[in-house]
């Protein structure tokens, strides 16, 4: 049975990812207890899945590296990974909370040796790679995963693996007796950072993400760009493994549109910008971009790198919704529509679409199991009664990593408002 | 007593001796066998269709679909409306969803309606004669009485616009809806993929400017072709007639050589259902289904 | 110029957009497009010579004031009512019927193109439905191929003839209907006098619009 | 402090025991290692391995351990021992992960892995347990410089959190940018009106907060001091000057419109038609107070159209203007033309744009006014001229791709936000450094620059937080927007980077966080991002200084002033713990109980070095903790091998590698010096910001003394490395081994 230690003057972050991990640091750099529970077996969220961040092209593992010595340095944040929160009752300053924990099956014992992942066959689809790829069903996520502890699938307990992954550890690591359980915990107050997740693209039909291999999202090409990818860093498009060179990136795949969400996800621009840079980068001029919108939303200093990809002769832009994608006899997908600036009608064939789908939260409001105010979106909006959850980085709005770990040091500061004022009622 | 029974729309082109006179035909056997009792509507009249849009008004518009509600409100009290002809279906549709969101509107229809001595009450439901089938029966129901799966066939299952869009049938994607493919299923046959399922058949162009809906019409058979279909079915009387009765011109137009059977989806099923090459009405159809004939000859 | 057109000019002066707002059918949609142009990429007659203007540059124009260029656009009579645009808007912005809408006014006060096949066909196909009722489709075909003069008639009706003699081997043409014994509703009366009913009141909404 | 008492352990665990003959590793610590205590255990970070070392400890009396098992990075939450000195020796990612599991390979393996439990030996005993700082200041009081809505947020969020708050404002009254306001871009569902700007809220709400001290009419003198012993002085609306004693700073100085004046292309001041969307707020005000319609200033007659012209003088590439968009105002323009929509209808308002930027729920407030009416264009504006009473508006419409012209009562531009960021502090230490010169004119330009100054810091490092781009003070870290160069000052809103109000209380709120952060860690000696709670703090042998200044140059953070015997003066609460000023200091006399020359250097001494004649070079590897050797690391768990005679040692920054430590390392006969450092430049990735680019600046001058040992200057190599070089770095480090076996072996060796 897993035991926490928390009291009403403990503050408890939903969601690991770099907006939950913020919000926890924050609080427990500044001397208070913090329970930071995450659903997967890992922390760092989506932040860890980039290749690299605009505008400065660096790599997100550089702050997830400082971010983990900060929580390993400090005894005040207690971690729970494959954890999801259930329940919430109670009130501000005094909630209970309840957590259920999924089996890991692979205790503290674990070395991250890789004995258990030698020995099992079985593989599985890579979450962590947008499932591009295969790994073995028992597996470390990622190098940069903390904690540093192998996961071993549901999918092999109870077979001839699980029980060759067991054999294998000699640190009695592995305990496929591991059953899923609930636990319960007191907190003063409650910061809500469970993130985002790309829009479905299936659900925008006419661009047939679910019929055409060469259509991917943006989060995939992430993966696709990175060394430590499917593709060790080649940009290689599904259907053949064919170098893609001549890439058309399609802005508001599923933002701005009512029939989709009705909101601006204010990332997505950015970010195909920022992947303008991955083709440059592997492809040099040979390397093409296209890059289809409405309006290019590169605000404050972003501007900037605008500006530089703009100059890039290589990459181009197009004024236009694409209306539809087709594929054409060699599997290429092309892009159909109208060029808004003069009204030029095109079908561009590529190499690769990427889909710059928008941003919805991961749990949108009604779904918390507490009371929050939400928008249309299901964006967290801030209750001006002020009660004790508080809704911190991307649960809260679409935003960038940047205004995303804004948000979540604001949100630490609202927690710590109400557990000091719980602390001077007890003192 | 039926164990359905409904307010029958049949619509302007679906009359006898009219261009869609088979589909006609096929819908009352298939009805038969089915156990639907479809009781046309008295004295109905033309809802109008979208290609009046220049010349009528928004209110003669959906006066002449008001009527056809009080005329089935009076006469067929608690009966949902069915339709077979998509454009007939669309304009009704939206005639009853405008009066209801519009009291300005619904007054001046009563008073136009007055004129002909009619009034309206409680609008009926507007349905498509596809999701009668659908929702009211549902694919179980339907496969039941197949005595004679249509083996071996393939289809293309050409759904078109207006039975798509703006409506649509419910739980649906408009770009690809995959309702009448399970029908040619539901009947044994095989529908096949092809890209050009929803692409317009050039609608009411076809007649004023047929060089431009004719180009659209070759892209869909093309496909049909390219996806190995042997005909092609749909759910809208003016679909079936465009991409049918042009093929001839095209052939001449693009030097093609399409001679591919267009057909209805309560063909297939009249057929499937063990009727007869007339009661499927497939003397109707200008492009032979000679496979179709020898299969409901056996 | 038409009286009715140079009335309405006069009417909102140099606002178009106002007129088409009022007068137009679902014309006060027109303001809400951003202009990211999928309801041109989606229609498919956008590739077509004569679709001078697609529905996101009609729109764009009726803001500039353009009035003469909207009024006169062929651009509303490519629709095939397809509604790809409609579904599709991000705005949701009933494209089509604001097409059909724009096709009717220009058409209401006189100011629609002369000798668009389309829009001839529209007014012949609610002449023929309307005067008994149901549509005649001998008649209907007849219209539409002798709209040119005899000649151009007989020449159209020679290219279609094999078309009619299919249909008509396949039972789906009625010669007889052409002697107007096709199909026609009872009560003829009472839809003349109801859409005369509905003609009028339109009228006198529409007049009563834009008036200070 | 208690007798000294050293232990080794040495973990059997993770197949350690089949790659290396662990017998002979616990020979080493033992005879080499000079350890007191030396155990080897099957599994050490298991419960029983760690009770073990805690056994030790308390009973024992163990105050330094070597641990030598898997990477420092591994299996932290086991190995936590605060209470003694330890050092880990990696000879599982460091070693036996990066080798072949071969009869050939063994020897080589072996001799890695002594040497690396020889260097846990050595550094462990070079280190001391920080006591932490003994002069910290432990004032719990926040100032606040700027009264504006993001000022405003900061005191009372903090306050909210029990904390005394000083307020300074410059001007008469609270609310800055937002107080001009008519009204404030929605901040709540549906996001379709303008509401209240919400300043006269808060001002009652401060003013009813006792831990909130305002002070209007007031500027910052004087800023002295370290994190949680400021000294500020006020000066104050009566000509004085009053005292406060701070614990932490958040600078919300806010922004001000870029200056219309220099658009006259636009027309700004050629008609009053033309306005500023400042200008066009106070239309609105006065005819709210007047109960009249906006009118028209150059007649009085009412608007009756009205045109945005957007990013007027912004997103300039040619840097005429501003390069950057300030975020904020095409929704402020979207707000405004509400005003006239919601007034009356009929009013034209057309808003000519090129992007439209209305993020997040902006895209609600958009359609909003597009169903009130305003009709948004995409064009480009090439010139704005009086006609008649109103104004023409001169525009290529970038969709019907025609030039055309608009007529207009009235013109707003939206001409976007600069800082009030007060002097760029390169400019000023230029003009400083000419002015001892005694140039007049840089005097001028001193006394004109100072006269900005915000803050007024007696910093050696210049008196206001440094500038980042366009002269905005925002971070430069994405992961860290609030890391800033200047120890618990923060600033806040629009002053570090373009922002609407609503993320502008946000970020505030965030400001807020950090600096009641700052303070109490200032308070208990301990440092602040990115080594937070770090308890060590920088030592000086000032009997040593040669006063050469180069530490109080180079702190990145400002932490040393210069006292007046112009010895370094180290305010520790300031420091973040680089080591650059260690790195700097030519007679090392600056040192870190947990890090220091020693630690590091006798790591160097520490290594075997075999002789010429073994044909075994040695290479030191300097790796940056927090890119370079991560990235090794993840190597080693990804099982890429790379060359056996290479030895690393992690380093805080590439800052604070002090030459002395390459010297020694040729000197001690290495054949090879690697240095691994982030990213520097432009967008550097050091989180010591200037930390890897002084390194390397250092490093620059080693050609020299190499040339001085006549040894290659290839010999010591520096290179750029990224965390995620995992599968590169290995190819990277074999080549250049390569490189160093094509030299002969280093004449130092065996002296």
């Amino acid at each position: 049975m897993t035991s926490i230690v928390a009291t009403n003057q403990t503050i408890l972050v939903v969601g690991g990812g770099i907006s939950g991990m913020t919000a926890a640091l924050e609080a427990a750099e500044t001397g208070k207890q913090v329970v930071l529970v995450e659903k997967n077996p890992y922390l760092g969220g989506r932040t860890v899945q980039l290749y690299r961040y605009f505008p400065k092209m660096c790599h997100p593992t550089c702050g997830l590296e400082i971010n983990l010595r900060r929580l390993k340095a400090n005894p005040r944040i207690q971690v729970l990974t494959l954890a999801e929160v259930t329940g919430i009752t109670g009130s501000k300053g005094a909630y209970s909370v309840s957590v259920k924990l999924k089996p890991r099956y692979v205790n503290t014992n674990c070395t991250a040796c890789g004995e258990c992942g030698k020995a099992v066959q079985t593989e599985i689809a890579d979450a962590f790679n947008y499932n591009l790829g295969k790994i073995k069903a028992a597996y470390l996520p990622s190098s940069m995963a903390y904690p540093q502890r192998y996961v071993i699938d549901p999918s092999i307990i109870g077979t001839p693996d699980a029980e060759r992954a067991k054999a294998a550890c000699k640190y009695d690591a592995v305990n496929l007796d591991d059953q899923e359980e609930v636990i319960s915990l007191n907190a003063g107050a409650i910061v809500w950072a469970t993130g985002w997740q790309p829009y479905d693209a299936s659900k925008i039909v006419y661009y047939g993400y679910d019929r055409f291999a060469n259509v991917i999202s943006n989060v995939e090409f992430e993966r696709l760009a990175d060394p430590h990818g499917p593709t060790g860093g080649r940009i290689l498009r599904p259907s053949d493994g064919k170098e893609a060179k001549n890439i058309a990136f399609i802005q508001c795949a599923g933002s701005r549109d009512e029939n989709h969400l009705r909101h601006c996800s204010r990332f997505c621009c950015m970010g195909s910008l920022k992947q303008t840079h991955y083709v440059q980068e592997k492809y040099g001029d040979a390397g093409k971009s296209t890059i289809y919108y409405i309006d290019i939303r590169a605000i404050d200093r972003f501007e900037d790198f605008y500006q530089k990809v703009k100059a890039n002769p290589n990459v181009s832009f197009v004024k236009s919704k694409v209306a539809r994608i087709t594929e054409d006899k060699d599997g290429n997908p092309v892009c159909n529509g109208v060029d808004t600036e003069g009204y030029v009608r095109y079908a561009n064939a590529h190499d690769l679409v990427v889909l710059a789908l928008g941003m919805e939260p991961s749990v949108k409001g009604v779904e918390i199991p507490a009371e929050v105010m939400s928008d249309s979106s299901g964006f967290i909006m801030a209750d001006p009664a002020n009660a004790g959850i508080f809704g911190a980085g991307c649960a809260t709005n679409a935003l960038d990593v940047n205004r995303a770990v804004q948000s979540a040091t604001a949100a630490a500061l609202r927690a710590i408002q109400v557990v000091n004022k719980v602390a001077r009622a007890e003192a | 007593m039926a164990r359905k029974e409904y307010a029958f729309y049949p619509g302007c082109s679906s009359q006898k001796g009219a261009s869609a006179s088979n589909y006609l035909v096929s819908v009352e056997s298939m009805c038969k066998t089915l156990d639907i009792k479809m009781t046309e509507i008295p004295d109905w009249n033309c809802c109008g269709a979208s290609i009046s849009y220049a010349e009528a008004g928004e209110l003669p518009r959906h006066v002449m679909n008001a009527r056809n509600f009080a005329l089935a409100e009076t006469n067929l009290p608690g009966q949902d409306i069915v339709a077979t002809c998509a454009a007939c279906w669309l304009g009704a549709r939206e005639s009853k969803e405008r009066l209801e969101h519009s009291s300005g509107l619904m007054a001046d229809t009563q008073t136009a309606l007055k004129e002909a001595g009619l009034a309206i009450k409680v609008i009926p439901e507007v349905r498509h004669m596809v999701e009668v089938l659908i929702e009211d029966l549902g694919y179980d129901e339907l496969k039941k009485p197949v005595k004679k799966p249509l083996q071996g066939m393939k289809f293309a299952g050409y759904v078109g616009c207006q039975t798509n869009r703006p409506f649509g049938i419910a739980g649906e994607s408009f770009e690809n809806p995959m309702y009448l493919d399970k029908l040619i299923e539901t009947v044994g046959g095989e529908a096949v993929k092809y890209d050009q399922k929803v692409t317009c058949c050039g609608g009411a162009l076809a007649f004023s400017e047929p060089e431009k809906a004719q180009g659209q019409i070759k892209d869909i058979i093309e496909a049909a072709y390219d996806g190995g279909a042997e005909m092609i079915v749909t759910p809208c009387p003016l679909c079936q007639a465009n991409v049918e009765v042009y093929q001839g011109q095209i052939n001449k137009r693009y030097g093609t050589k399409f001679d591919i059977p267009v057909l209805y989806y309560s063909q297939l099923m009249t057929l499937a259902y063990g009727g007869s090459a007339k009661d499927a009405g497939l003397n109707g159809n200008v492009v032979r289904a000679r496979k179709l004939e020898e299969f409901a000859g056996k | 110029m038409s009286d009715l057109n140079q009335e309405m000019a006069e009417r909102y002066k140099n606002n178009f957009l106002k007129e088409i707002e009022e007068q137009a059918e679902m014309g006060e949609w027109v303001k809400m497009c951003m202009q990211c142009g999928l309801c041109s990429g989606s229609c498919p007659t956008n590739f077509h010579s004569g679709w001078d203007h697609p529905p996101q540059e009609i729109f764009m124009l009726i803001r500039a004031g353009k009035r003469e260029e909207v009024l006169n656009s062929e651009g509303m009579y490519m629709c095939t009512s397809c509604y790809n645009c409609y579904v599709r808007c991000p705005r949701k912005v009933p494209v089509t019927h604001v097409m059909h809408g724009i096709a009717e006014y220009a058409y209401r006060i006189g100011r629609a193109p002369k000798a668009q096949p389309t829009l001839h066909l529209s007014k012949t196909f609610w002449s023929n439905a309307t005067k008994y009722g149901r549509v005649n489709e001998v008649q209907l075909t007849q219209s539409l191929y002798f709209k040119d003069g005899v000649g151009a008639g007989i020449k159209k009706g020679l290219e279609m003839k094999d078309v009619a003699l299919g249909l008509v081997k396949a039972g789906r043409l009625n010669p007889l209907e052409a002697l107007g014994m096709g199909h026609k509703c009872k009560d003829i009366k009472g839809i003349h006098a109801m859409l005369a009913k509905a003609e009028e009141l339109e009228a006198r909404n529409k007049a009563a619009k834009g008036k200070e | 402090m208690a007798d000294t008492k050293t232990a080794a352990y040495i973990c059997k665990g993770c197949e350690i025991d089949k790659r290396v003959d662990v017998s002979a590793l616990v020979k080493t610590a033992t005879k080499s290692g000079k350890m007191n205590l030396v155990r080897e255990h099957d599994f050490l970070c298991s419960a029983e391995g760690v009770a073990m070392i805690q056994n030790d400890i308390d009973n024992e009396g163990v105050t330094h351990a070597a641990i030598c098992a898997c990477s420092r990075r591994a299996k932290t939450e086991a190995f936590n021992f605060p209470t003694i000195a330890m050092s880990r020796g990696n000879l599982r990612e460091g070693v036996i992960w990066i080798r072949p599991d071969t009869e050939d390979a063994r020897e080589t393996t072996q001799e890695m892995a002594e040497d690396y439990v020889r260097m846990a030996c050595a550094e462990v005993k070079a280190m001391q347990v920080p006591p932490g700082n003994q002069k910290t200041g432990t004032v719990k009081t926040l100032l606040v410089v700027g009264g504006g809505m993001s000022g405003m947020t900061s005191a009372l969020e903090a306050s909210k959190a029990g904390y005394k708050v000083v307020l300074v404002e410059k001007t008469g009254a609270l609310g800055g940018w937002a107080g001009k306001l008519y009204r404030r871009v929605p901040t709540r569902e549906p996001f379709k009106a303008p509401e209240d700007n919400g300043v006269a809220d808060m001002v009652a709400r401060i003013e009813a907060d006792s831990n909130i001290k305002v002070y209007l009419n007031a500027t910052i003198a004087k800023t002295d001091g370290a994190p949680g012993r400021f000294k500020v002085e006020i000066a104050i609306e009566s000509g004085g000057i009053a005292q406060e004693d701070i614990g932490a700073i958040v600078q919300a100085t806010g922004f001000s419109l870029y200056d219309a004046n220099k658009l006259p292309e636009f027309g700004y001041g050629k008609t009053p038609n033309v306005v500023d969307q400042a200008g066009l707020e106070a239309l609105a005000r006065e005819a709210a107070a007047a109960g009249k319609p906006i009118c028209r200033p150059f007649d009085g007659q009412p608007v009756k159209s009205v045109v945005f012209v957007q990013c007027a003088g912004q997103r300039d590439a040619s840097g005429t203007h501003l390069q950057y968009c300030s975020g904020f105002c095409c929704n402020t323009s979207i707000k405004q033309a509400m005003y006239f929509k919601d007034a009356n209808p009929d009013i034209d308002t057309v808003v000519l744009f090129t992007d439209l930027r209305t993020p997040g729920n902006g895209e609600d407030f958009y359609r909003a006014a597009q169903n009130k009416g305003v009709i948004f264009s995409k064009g480009v504006v090439s010139s704005v001229t009086p006609s008649g009473n109103a104004c023409a508006v001169k525009f290529k419409d970038l969709i019907l791709n025609e030039d055309t012209e608009a007529q207009a009562d009235l013109v707003v531009l939206a001409t976007g936000m600069v800082p009030n960021s007060g002097p760029d502090l390169d400019q000023l230490s230029e003009a400083n450094r000419q002015a001892e010169g005694g140039d007049e004119a840089a005097k001028e330009q001193v006394v004109q620059l100072m006269s900005k100054s915000v803050l007024n810091l007696t910093y050696r490092q210049g008196p206001d937080m440094p500038q980042f781009k366009h002269g905005f003070n925002d971070s430069h870290f994405i992961c860290f927007p609030y890391e800033t160069r200047r120890t618990a000052i923060y600033t806040a809103g629009p002053v570090r980077r373009p922002m609407d109000i609503l993320q502008a209380q946000e970020d505030a709120t965030g400001a807020a966080m950090k600096a009641i952060q700052a303070l109490e860690n200032a308070g208990l000696g301990k440092a602040a991002h990115p080594r937070a709670g770090d308890l060590s703090f920088p030592t000086v042998r000032l009997e040593g200084c040669t006063q050469c200044k180069r530490c109080t140059v180079e702190c990145p953070f400002g932490a040393i002033d210069e006292d007046e015997k112009r010895f370094p003066l180290f305010n520790e609460s300031r420091c973040r713990r680089c080591g650059t000023c260690m790195g700097a200091c030519p007679v090392r006399v600056i040192s870190f109980e947990n890090y220091s020359v020693n630690t590091v250097g006798s790591q160097i001494k520490a290594v075997d070095v075999p002789d010429e004649f073994s044909e075994k070079p040695r290479i030191l590897i300097l790796a940056c903790e927090n890119d370079a050797y991560p990235a090794l690391d993840m190597a080693g768990m990804n099982r890429h091998e790379y060359d056996p005679y290479v030895r690393v040692i992690p380093i805080r920054c590439l800052g604070s590698v002090n030459t002395i430590w390459i010297t020694d390392a040729l000197n001690g006969g290495y054949d090879g010096v690697m240095l691994m450092g982030c990213k520097h430049g432009e967008e550097y990735q050091c989180h010591f910001v200037k930390g890897s680019e002084l390194g390397r600046y250092r490093l620059s001058k080693v050609g020299d003394t190499l040339k001085g040992m006549n040894l290659e200057t290839e010999r010591v190599m520096d290179l750029e490395v990224a965390i995620t070089d995992i599968a590169t770095l290995p190819q990277k480090i074999n080549d250049y081994a390569a490189l160093i076996k094509s030299f002969p072996p280093s004449p130092f060796k065996g002296f």
